[in-house]
């Protein structure tokens, strides 16, 4: 499916995977989180085949699906992958707030909007102190003033030391000057 | 068509009227039901054949009657929600579905009481009673329905319709003495012709179906007053209800 | 009648794309029928005897079993809210779901009927009797299975909440065609329970897709 | 939910609804397309209430949802569709291949990309010649070649007489300056 | 265990907000017994005679019929790809899956066991039989329901599937316990089968787990 494609990542950066609809920028993602095998070639993270390292560890991985259960509260979500990913219970109402989502804290998520659902998704972001994000299309469903919210996490985690994989239709580099971009070509 | 309906589906006014029809319609029923069983439970003479045991009949066939009755107006409640759009009815469906089901399991129980010295057993599957049994699954499916939607509006709407579908049944229990033999008493009271059951019994048990009946419009009225304020509680006027009530607490405590 | 087309061609095409959707509910009724022997352990004449009751468990058992799906997936997919939107004729919608489901998990069951008499050791009597009742009984099945996955769409509960609207539907008839083929086993006349199963498919074909169709809108909307 | 919104649409305009996640543009959309009952108020299609009117048979409606059936072919959707609105067999194929999906028209949509699904699903607005088309965020998934692609067919559209109602996070204007906008406010 | 905790917790919240979740197997449970008399006919004795197969055959469909759902919703809404991505103690996940759906299908099978001794008419120590074998195989059919589960998950075919699947599986059990049952009422001794069946289930407890986890992993990648 993809022909010779070659990428490094270090500390610190945000990877933008470009391309057409069906390009296979989902496909690509996909098989760096270890969600699917390569045909050939291999994933390496710190030179390691990612199946032999910690490489789960350090990853926060959001596709095209949200991952909210629709009967849960959001706050019952932020609960349930705080303790996946093993950390400390931590104030939710706290996160949900910063997403713009207080006073729906208690409230089932299959009655949010389909924004208001990413948000919750995607404030797994908040809580994790993992090391690499691979996202798929993070910014589908948001409004503008929840995209600016958004990059600016970006910023801070890159500032950290974090690195992102995140495909989207919206160009980023204003606000991300040193982004690599990879486009990848649709052919059929 | 039933526009002369409208002014009493207004939750306002359905909820004053609910309100005012509660206290007669209890006392009503309290009293008859005294009556009613203390005059069939201690003044009847026994049964010649069943002895003492038949006197579960004050209960057995009220609570059996009217666990259909109970039916058929959730029913008929059914049918307005569904063509009028009426929210009150939805929500009086919500009000009669529990009460007919305890109704259900009443006569379900007292008849297996009762089944125990008459026939035996307490239980056989002959078509009266286990019609009667699904009678107890399409309640219980009605209860279970409503509240299986995260929007509650549909869970009413549907829940109205499976009970309009489930009428199907009310002819089936009534008529099952008729169409299948069964160990099951016929008609005797609820026949047309002159009831072949004596006078000093039949009194008693009227009574009683009576106050079944009054128990049962009673409980209807309480329930739905609770349902009207539970869904209309963001109105204006309930705010208004809440907040007089608080002020005369208030007072009568001052 | 155009849209009843289409929609019976997309239904067509969904199952021939999934041949498990007609074979599973046939290998479903053979392995329920297999459990009863196992479980009731290997007495012929019992089974003799509880052989027209059991068939017809495992039918309405199979056709329940597939219920839930007939309209879950328009429904995820967005398919039905285009189509309340748009008010295409529904109904047809509605018949054509309905047709196929009863094309594909009852009438299989019909085809292989005299396997299944030769199994319970069945007479060609009670052969006769048991396709009949299937015969008017099944579309039955089917009608009520759509009308419970219709009421039950947009709720959470999956197919156990269906089975429990629909079973106590379902009894009258299971009784009135296990009492027919008891009756052709015992040699006797059994035409007037025919003549009420044939009613009652009467009265749920004339009334049943109406509430299908009330029952989508309702969840959609 | 909503206070006082009252608008009208007229031939040949195109109305976006905009404003935050949860504002209620979804909500406000189903209200406009019948497929939910507005607490109070009405609307009004030709100057008769929706319900007892021919307005059904005018509409186009595509939600958030897509309609596209995963194990169907794209031209086998396109199919049923026509037909649905009772529409002569067309050339399926020619759609599709104005979308850029020449060459999948024979695949099962759950292997298509979610860009791709999504133009499957508005290939529907190639198709008819219905007046109103009310579409919930059309363009979540796609690239920009397709948003070109489907803002042309807008155009076409609205000069034909159509009119068309869509929420987008994304700005319009430039494209259609007669646009009118309806901003809802978010309140909590 | 932290994950354990917080699977576990996640999924009560779950059967608490959908009471219908744990309500509704027990009814199917108790609808498809009535099924029986219904279907072959008001013959005590006969009933006496296949109780306890049809007990176990109706424990049997109720859990399978659940079956179904256990990683669906999780699996459509994307849970399971997060998880399997930050390869979280997945193990945990799966015991709390399969743990929580015991509790919710089959304790209250357990629990109005002696109501179904009463409605069939069985005596007390072949309703102590089938408590016991219920008790020991209840949680057999769970642990390979999930398993079932879980191997379909990315399959559309739904439950009917996984019902191929699981009841060939499930027909030793069957077989010890209705034997278990039916020495029980002939007065014999039972504690045969009962070895046979905690055997059984100590196997299944040692690797369905394991199994669950990696057909889950094969569904989602
Ligand atoms: C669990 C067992 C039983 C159930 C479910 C049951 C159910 C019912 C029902 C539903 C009715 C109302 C019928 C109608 O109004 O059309 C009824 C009436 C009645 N039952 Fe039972 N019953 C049971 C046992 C018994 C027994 C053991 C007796 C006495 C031998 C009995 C005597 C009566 C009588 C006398 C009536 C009034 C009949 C009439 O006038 O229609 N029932 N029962
Ligand atoms: N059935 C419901 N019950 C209660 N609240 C609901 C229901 N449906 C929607 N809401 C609430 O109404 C609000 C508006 O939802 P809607 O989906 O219309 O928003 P939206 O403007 O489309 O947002 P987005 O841009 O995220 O799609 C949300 O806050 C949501 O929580
Ligand atoms: N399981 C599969 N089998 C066959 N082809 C597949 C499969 N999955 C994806 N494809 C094809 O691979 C191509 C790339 O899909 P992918 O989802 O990676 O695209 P994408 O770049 O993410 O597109 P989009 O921007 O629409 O999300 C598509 O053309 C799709 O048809
Ligand atoms: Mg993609
Ligand atoms: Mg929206």
């Amino acid at each position: 499916m993809f022909e010779a494609v070659n990428l490094q990542l270090a500390a610190g950066q945000l990877l933008q995977i470009g391309g057409k609809n069906g390009a296979g920028k989902s496909s690509l993602l996909r098989i760096l989180a270890g969600l699917a095998r390569p045909d050939e070639g291999a994933v390496l993270w710190q030179h390691q085949p990612i199946d032999d390292s910690d490489f789960p560890q350090n990853l926060c991985f959001i596709g095209h699906l949200s991952g909210v259960q629709p009967q849960l509260t959001a706050l019952e979500h932020l609960e349930f992958w705080q303790a996946a990913f093993g950390l400390q219970p931590a104030d939710g109402y706290r996160v949900l707030a910063t997403l713009g989502l207080a006073g729906l804290e208690d409230i089932p998520c299959q009655l949010l909007s389909a924004g208001q659902q990413r948000r919750v998704s995607l404030a797994r972001l908040w809580l994790t102190q993992r090391l690499l994000w691979i996202l798929d299309e993070p910014f589908t469903a948001l409004d503008q003033s929840a995209i600016v919210l958004l990059q600016q996490k970006f910023t801070e985690h890159l500032s950290r030391g974090g690195a992102i994989i995140l495909t989207t239709h919206q160009p980023l580099t204003q606000h991300f000057p040193e982004a690599q971009l990879l486009e990848l070509a649709y052919r059929w | 068509m039933f526009k002369w309906l409208d002014p009493y589906a207004k939750p306002e006014t359905l909820y004053r009227l609910c309100g005012l029809w509660f206290p007669w319609l209890m006392t009503a029923a309290f009293i008859s039901l005294l009556i009613g069983m203390v005059w069939g439970l201690a003044f009847t003479p026994a049964d010649y054949q069943q002895g003492d045991s038949y006197r579960i009949i004050h209960i057995h066939v009220p609570a059996a009657i009217w666990s259909m009755g109970a039916y058929s107006s959730m029913a008929i409640a059914a049918l307005i929600a569904l063509v009028w759009q009426v929210k009150a009815a939805q929500w009086a469906i919500g009000a009669i579905a529990p009460i007919g089901a305890v109704f259900t399991v009443i006569a379900l129980f007292t008849g297996a009481a009762w089944g125990k010295p008459m026939w035996g057993t307490w239980w056989v599957w002959d078509a009266r009673l286990t019609s009667e049994l699904i009678l107890l699954f399409l309640y219980l499916g009605v209860i279970a329905l409503s509240g299986a939607f995260a929007d509650r509006q549909t869970g009413a709407k549907a829940s109205a319709l499976l009970a309009l579908v489930g009428v199907v049944n009310l002819p089936i229990i009534h008529f099952s003495v008729e169409w299948w033999n069964t160990l099951h008493q016929g008609a005797t009271i609820t026949k047309f012709a002159k009831p072949s059951i004596d006078a000093s019994m039949l009194w008693p048990l009227l009574i009683s179906i009576l106050a079944f009946g009054l128990w049962l419009a009673a409980l209807t009225c309480l329930r739905l007053k609770t349902a009207i304020l539970q869904n209309e509680q963001h109105r204006p006027w309930v705010r208004q209800l809440v907040s007089s009530s608080l002020k005369s607490s208030v007072i009568k405590e001052g | 009648m155009v849209m009843f087309k289409a929609a019976f061609v997309r239904e067509w095409r969904l199952l021939a794309r999934q041949k498990a959707d007609w074979l599973n509910p046939l290998m479903f009724f053979l392995i329920v029928l297999t459990l009863f022997p196992l479980g009731i352990g290997a007495k012929p004449n019992l089974l003799a005897e509880i052989a027209p009751g059991i068939i017809w468990i495992a039918a309405l058992l199979s056709v329940l079993l597939g219920a839930e799906r007939l309209f879950k997936d328009d429904f995820r997919q967005g398919v039905l809210e285009q189509l309340v939107a748009a008010d295409e004729p529904m109904l047809f919608y509605v018949l054509a779901k309905i047709i196929s489901s009863w094309c594909s998990t009852a009438l299989p069951l019909l085809l292989i009927s005299p396997l299944i008499a030769l199994l319970l050791g069945l007479d060609a009597t009670a052969w006769l009797a048991v396709l009949l009742t299937l015969l008017l009984g099944t579309p039955l099945l089917n009608l009520l299975a759509a009308l419970g996955a219709a009421l039950t769409l947009s709720a959470d509960k999956g197919g156990i909440l269906l089975a429990l609207l629909i079973l106590p539907l379902y009894i009258p008839l299971l009784i009135f065609a296990s009492a027919a083929v008891d009756n052709a086993s015992l040699g006797l006349d059994y035409s007037g329970q025919l003549a009420v199963l044939s009613a009652m498919l009467c009265l749920a074909l004339a009334l049943v897709p109406l509430a299908v169709l009330k029952a989508l809108k309702l969840n959609v909307g």
